[in-house]
């Protein structure tokens, strides 16, 4: 207790527990997003199945469903980088939340389907990042996540840093930002998903 | 308050498990309506419903609005007004920006923009502070998910496109100060090429007759055209194109005196 | 601590070793002394004037030659004092500062990797950040990074 | 035996190895390698001018980013010999102050994952994002920011700013009661945390470890306080002080530095709304003025001569104390710029403070230290 | 609560399909497949396989009400995309993993590595086939299928053992070894507590013990097992706050780190089949089962399948709560675990037993009325 201030000034606003005051309208109502993501349920699953028959008319009843599964649930690497962590970390936060795509992460490579690299790939840990890609059972994608992923970023010059993780991996999507903000990096896993549902496995 | 450290374990059992427990109970009474989740691709931060405000849900905020104004997502580039001035890739710390030539009115002299690789760039901004005439903006667009490294190349007619797009714009511009450096003239090295005026992206350079000078007996006058650069200051954007073009290397930065 | 003041107080302990203090601002100052006497500078600092935090070893090459500098802070003081010595750059080596301040550990080691500047009875003097492997010392002003363009090329035929 | 924790390991926090030598569960040696993200920013940074440098600052430490600007930007205008103006100096109080919150908000989300809490790192992350916000408002991104320049910062405040930012602070500082009601209410918690990792105030001194972890140990010192930089010599606050040097205390530590950053920002809000004014110096060289007109690669300053200096910086950031040193012999670029960051003492007396306890003890008590492997390894 | 059982169900489809194929074979063959022996076999193969799937469908919506919960609690969604609110989601998980390679370490034990998890599962779906769900659950009398459920449900962390030690991994044998440990130290007191409700009920038929809870059910004259049977519960479930096996922070994923594919959907799905396991037998044995007390409206308690309904009502809400203790406690040191199992959790639990046969004594109870009969 040897601080022993005053406890810091209180806000003149109530706070009242927790709440916040209203400062604009709410956003967008429950019901409303409920509605549209109905709306496009319907249409969705009435392709889906349509896709679903047409393939079993070439004989090939069991590849949609599977399909259908493997980019509906894209069990990434938790493994952190560099900078574009923090942004993968906030993606998984309560605002973006990327476990309403099934997206969830894992810590052992064995239970994965897809390596991020969220960072900054450097010679030192190249070896490793190529042995866990391997420990990654097939079907397997990879997503560089940021510009030192995709090229080096800024540190492309340095002499320790790998110009680009393509050159150690095979990588499926490219997401440009740096760092990308979380609804980007959404945007590339939707579009690996979009790339799985053309490009089967 | 400061704080201090319990020398032993204050809580009991009992109400070590029912605090938390309660904690967590509050929170999930809150967020059963309508968690403070955006629904990513249905809801988006930037819509302008959010704009200027705290978004709200149940009491509870989500995101602060009105941040988009500034923020720094891919450029738009108005090839109309872009003077190919160079200042962009002159200040790209990354290096990402490439000078290239569009297909404009004067097939022999083509326009050069600039060609942005976002598989390279930072969005630092230094480019779009740097454009003299705020042709090169950064937008509010932040989706570069491709799937081919070529894809994240951005042409500037593709720049082009995403102006024409009318995103909003970072609204900040910075004042430009009142800049005492201009360019000096060396003027006894001079040849009056006339490379400068020719290059000037701003064409703020004239070229102006000096008298030629009565050569003294013995005396060998240099070769050279009897005219010499005169920059107009108030035009100039200060991009050191002359310099760079010189031959003789007689501009250089300086202050008036 | 004034300038003078601590030319008064390490004077006499390190004699001509002192080679001059120099006023820095935002440290107590600069106190350049010659390579022999370190260990017995360091003590002094760290024991007769306090200085017993010590915040940062780093180096920086000269080309011709290669100074390394101390920073350590003082509680008493609620400053920072800055040594520095220069050594030449073919022989670049000086006393470890690890028996007065275990903190330099990793820093020496740092500086050791990346300016080539070696320091005597280091405990466990080897690269800290770098692979084993890697032959060169990136911070000495001989070693340039790629070009950019360079690598272009480079990277393009991997 | 041996074990290998990381470089892909979830104790970690970023990239790094933590080798273990443990009989039965108890450790009995430690020996951490770094290095896995070494990226050579310190060279690099001798390639780039003095503003281009500022984009490498916000990737060096990336939870602290305007932190590490404000770390380099004191150093180089003392070496180039400017002064930033007033305002510009409350603004970066300000942004210290919010990113202070802001790291150890992502501090908290991952501490308390490590002892096996999840959910209060979801309401961590939730209020994180709610100051990102505020940074993107005004800087224009979420964590590399680019806002400091050397004479100044880049823009002023947006309108409404802090109004908002009140609001928000508002309810963050109302949140931090529901953070103690999860950890310091819970008795796991501290069956958990009381009493591991501690290294006291003497061994702290000795390993030059800083920030939290020795203001933990009893250790009342803080730059901003001792050696006020900015505007921290006009506002008011108290140094979060405790003892016990265990988990526990850094905790409270943290939590307490946290309100009292709520209250230096409410202070700085107070003092921009009535003092408006230019937020970048008025002289400044020409290539300084980022915006005005790069050098250029080539060297075209060839020509002029510039005042030489150094520059030496010491700043108090959410990990501790972190020094910059600059070398300005008068070219564009710095001629040496070196970084000191206080993770990395932090992580370097690890042998020091983890052998003696459990292999469960290891994830909270590197948790407590707040590792960023980004600017030790830099 | 008369009329179709399951069992009755199925031994009615086993009967009709068995006289259908009977009918066209000749005589001694049609004879020998309608007789009784072979009904109530196929039966009983009917039986388990409308168990088996049923029991798998609940624990896939088991890991969906989990995770839909945990969301709420964490203050977000939780699976939202896949089907509607994310129904699909663990049906696509589960198909995923299906497809994936399956491999083993090159280091890895052969047998081991691949019995120990398919051991693992097998021995947690057994487990339905003993638990009584509704009256006339399934047909025969198991007069002792208290003590065969535990039995069966403490025989997995053998198999846990047997396959993190295989796998050759540092951080798995850690795993399991913690693993085994605490499953030895919370069988004992989980043991002592169920003997409470045996002592109350007088039989360990769960039969008997449900319907001993026509009047009131035992959770509260036997708080304290209640509560040493919860805890060892979600320490034998390896959940949080006991989920020290899987401890992410310190071993990557515990036991099942070298296990991906079909192997570790296997371990994932045993583990959710054990969690459901636990909910049942909480509600068994202490929450009434299927009954409700005598005081509710009798027209919630006799429409068609109300004890099934009631008894999914309630299993799903003890797992809820499993699900906010782990949204809210962290996790438990080892040291710490085995120390409140052996020193707290047995003194605890040998307590309840006082307790119970204080109550036997007693029979009376203000308000709740009176204990039936022993062996009632």
């Amino acid at each position: 207790m040897s601080g022993s201030a005053p406890p810091p000034s209180r806000p003149a606003v109530p706070v009242a527990g927790d709440e916040l005051p209203m400062v604009g309208q709410p956003a967008v109502p429950f019901i409303e997003i409920e509605a549209l993501r109905a709306r496009e349920f319907i249409p969705a699953a009435k392709e889906a199945l349509t896709d679903m028959i047409g393939e079993q008319a070439q004989g090939k009843l069991i590849r949609p469903v599977f399909n259908w599964a493997g980019r509906n649930s894209l069990f990434p690497l938790h493994w952190g980088l560099a900078c574009c962590a923090i942004e993968f970390a906030a993606a998984f936060g309560a605002r973006w939340d990327a476990e309403r795509f099934g997206v969830l992460p894992r810590s052992s490579p064995r239970q994965c389907d897809l390596l991020i690299v969220n960072g900054t790939v450097t010679w030192k840990v190249a070896h490793k990042l190529i042995t866990l890609y391997e420990q990654i059972p097939e079907p397997k994608w990879v997503i560089a996540m940021g510009n030192c992923a995709t090229g080096g970023g800024p540190f492309r010059t340095a002499y320790s840093v790998v110009p680009g993780v393509d050159k150690l991996v095979p990588v499926d999507v490219y997401i440009a930002g740096c760092p990308p903000r979380p609804e980007a990096m959404l945007d590339g896993i939707l579009k690996l998903e979009s790339l799985i549902r053309e490009r089967g496995e | 308050m400061a704080a201090s450290a319990p020398k032993e374990n204050p809580t009991n059992p009992l109400s070590g498990v029912v605090r938390p427990l309660a904690t967590a109970a509050r929170q999930f009474t809150k967020s059963l309506i309508r968690p403070s989740t955006i629904v990513y691709p249905y809801e988006r931060l930037e819509d302008p419903k959010f704009r200027g405000k705290v978004a709200v849900a149940s009491g509870r905020p989500i995101g602060v609005g009105d941040v988009w104004d500034n923020y720094r997502g891919v450029h738009a580039l108005n090839i109309a007004t872009c003077i190919s001035c160079n200042l962009c890739a002159f200040s790209c710390p990354d290096i990402c920006i490439e000078m290239v030539s569009v297909a404009g009115d004067d097939p022999k002299h083509p326009k050069k923009c600039p060609q942005i690789d976002y598989g390279k760039c930072s969005y630092c901004g230094f480019c779009s502070d740097a454009c003299p005439e705020g042709c090169l903006t950064m937008t509010t667009r932040y989706e570069l998910a491709v799937t081919k490294r070529a894809e994240m190349v951005y042409s500037p007619e593709r720049l082009h496109e995403v102006f024409q797009r009318k995103l909003p714009m970072n609204p900040i511009r910075l004042e430009r100060p009142a800049n005492e450096d201009a360019i000096l003239l060396d003027a006894p090295l001079c040849i009056g090429c006339n490379a400068c005026a020719r290059d000037c992206p701003t064409k703020c350079i004239t070229m102006l007759d000096v008298p030629k000078p009565t050569a003294r007996p013995g005396e060998k006058l240099p070769r050279r055209i009897w005219k010499e650069p005169v920059v107009n200051d108030s035009d100039c954007v200060r991009c050191g194109t002359c310099i760079s073009v010189c031959p003789k290397e007689c501009l250089f930065w300086g202050t008036h005196k | 601590m004034q300038p003078d003041v601590l030319r008064e107080r390490l004077g006499p302990i390190l004699g001509p070793r002192l080679l001059a203090v120099e006023p820095f601002a935002g440290t107590a100052g600069r106190v350049r002394f010659a390579r022999e006497g370190a260990l017995e500078l360091f003590r002094a600092v760290r024991d007769t004037l306090g200085y017993r935090h010590l915040a940062m070893v780093g180096a920086i090459d000269w080309v011709d030659h290669r100074e390394v500098f101390y920073v350590a802070w003082s509680d008493e003081e609620r400053d920072y004092l800055f040594l520095s010595t220069d050594l030449p750059a073919s022989d670049a080596h000086v006393e470890s500062a690890t028996p007065v301040w275990p903190a330099a550990n990793w820093h020496e080691r740092e500086a050791f990797e990346m300016v080539d500047v070696r320091f005597d009875h280091h405990p466990d003097l080897r690269h800290l950040l770098t692979p084993d492997e890697y032959a060169f010392h990136p911070l000495l002003r001989s070693f340039k990074l790629h070009e950019p363009e360079e690598l272009e090329v480079k990277t393009r035929n991997v | 035996m041996w074990i290998n924790m990381g470089p892909q390991h979830p104790m970690t926090h970023g990239l790094w190895n933590l080798r273990v030598r443990i009989e039965g569960e108890i450790i009995e040696e430690v020996d951490p390698e770094m290095g896995y993200l070494h990226r050579g920013i310190e060279k690099i940074s001798e390639d780039r001018h003095y503003n281009e440098v500022i984009t490498l600052m916000d990737r060096t430490c990336y939870v602290a980013g305007l932190a590490w600007e404000h770390l380099y930007i004191i150093a180089a205008e003392q070496a180039l010999h400017l002064e930033p103006p007033e305002r510009a100096q409350y603004i970066r109080t300000l942004s210290d102050e919010l990113q202070r919150i802001a790291s150890h908000l992502m501090w908290y989300a991952a501490f308390v994952q490590d002892i096996g809490l999840m959910t209060p790192f979801l309401y961590a992350m939730r209020d994180r994002d709610l100051v990102l916000d505020l940074f993107q408002s005004y800087t224009g991104a979420r964590m590399t920011y680019e806002y400091n320049r050397v004479g100044g910062v880049r823009n002023d405040l947006p309108t409404g700013f802090t109004d908002r930012t009140r609001k928000v602070m508002d309810w963050i500082y109302a949140r931090f009661v529901d953070y103690d009601h999860l950890c310091l209410d819970s008795d796991i918690f501290h069956r958990r945390c009381d009493g591991i990792g501690v290294l006291s105030a003497r061994d702290c001194v000795d390993w030059g470890v800083t920030g939290p972890m020795l203001r933990s140990a009893g250790v009342r010192r803080d730059l901003r306080k001792d050696r006020p930089y900015a505007a921290y010599d006009r506002v008011e606050f108290d140094v979060a002080v405790a003892d016990g040097a265990d988990v526990t205390a850094r905790y409270l530590v943290r939590m307490e530095e946290m309100r009292q950053a709520v209250r230096i920002v409410r202070q700085t809000l107070d003092w921009l709304d009535k003092n408006p004014g230019p937020v970048l110096a008025d002289r400044l060289p020409r290539w300084l003025g980022a915006p005005y007109a790069p050098v250029g690669r080539e060297g075209y300053l060839l020509k002029r001569n510039f005042p030489t200096g150094r520059g030496f910086s010491s700043v108090e950031e959410p990990h501790g104390e972190a020094q910059a040193y600059v070398v300005n012999t008068g070219g564009e670029h710095p001629y040496r710029v070196k970084f000191r960051s206080p993770v990395f003492a932090n992580i370097a007396a690890a042998q020091k403070y983890l052998p003696g306890y459990r292999v469960a003890d290891i994830p909270p008590i590197m948790g407590s230290v707040d590792i960023c492997v980004g600017e030790v390894d830099r | 609560m008369t009329g179709a059982t399951l069992y009755s169900v199925s031994a009615a489809l086993s009967a009709l399909l068995l006289g259908a194929v009977a009918s066209i074979l000749p005589a001694p063959v049609s004879g020998w497949l309608t007789s009784a022996d072979v009904v109530t076999g196929l039966a009983v193969l009917i039986f388990s396989a409308i168990l088996l799937v049923a029991s798998m469908i609940n624990t896939i919506m088991l890991i969906w009400f989990e995770r839909k919960m945990l969301g709420r609690f964490m203050d977000r969604r939780g699976a939202m995309h896949v089907g509607y609110a994310g129904l699909l989601q663990n049906f696509a998980d589960g198909l995923k993993l299906f497809r994936k390679n399956t491999f083993r370490p090159q280091e890895a034990d052969s047998l081991g590595f691949y019995a120990g998890p398919t051991a693992y599962m097998v021995t947690s779906m057994i487990l339905f086939g003993v638990l009584p769900i509704s009256t006339g659950w399934s047909s025969g009398a198991l007069p002792l299928s208290l003590l065969l459920a535990l039995a069966i449900f403490s025989f997995a962390p053998l198999f846990i053992f047997v396959s993190a030690w295989s796998s050759n991994n540092k951080y798995s044998l850690i795993g399991g070894m913690r693993s085994a440990a605490q499953m030895i130290a919370y069988e004992v007191p989980i043991l002592l507590a169920v003997v409470a409700v045996v002592i109350v009920s007088g039989s360990f038929d769960l039969n008997v013990i449900v319907n001993e809870q026509q009047n009131y059910w035992f959770w509260f004259p036997l708080l304290l097992a209640l509560i040493v049977f919860v805890a060892g519960m979600l320490a034998e479930m390896e959940r949080i706050p006991f989920d020290l096996p899987e401890a992410e922070a310190e071993l990557v994923e515990g036991w099942n780190t070298e296990y991906g594919g079909m192997l570790f959907a296997f371990f994932m799905l045993a583990d959710y089949v054990r969690a459901l396991i636990g909910s049942i037998l909480v509600v068994l044995l202490f929450l009434g089962g299927w009954t409700m007390p005598s005081w509710v409206p009798a027209a919630a308690t006799s429409f068609p399948l109300a004890g099934i309904f009631w008894f999914m009502i309630k299993t799903y809400a003890v797992f809820g709560l499993f699900v906010w203790i782990r949204a809210s406690l962290p996790r438990v040191r080892t040291d710490q675990l085995l120390r409140v199992g052996w020193n707290r959790m047995i003194p605890l639990a040998l307590l309840s037993i006082v307790l119970a046969a204080v109550l036997v004594t007693v029979r009376c109870l203000p308000f709740l009325g009176c204990v039936p009969p022993v062996g009632g």
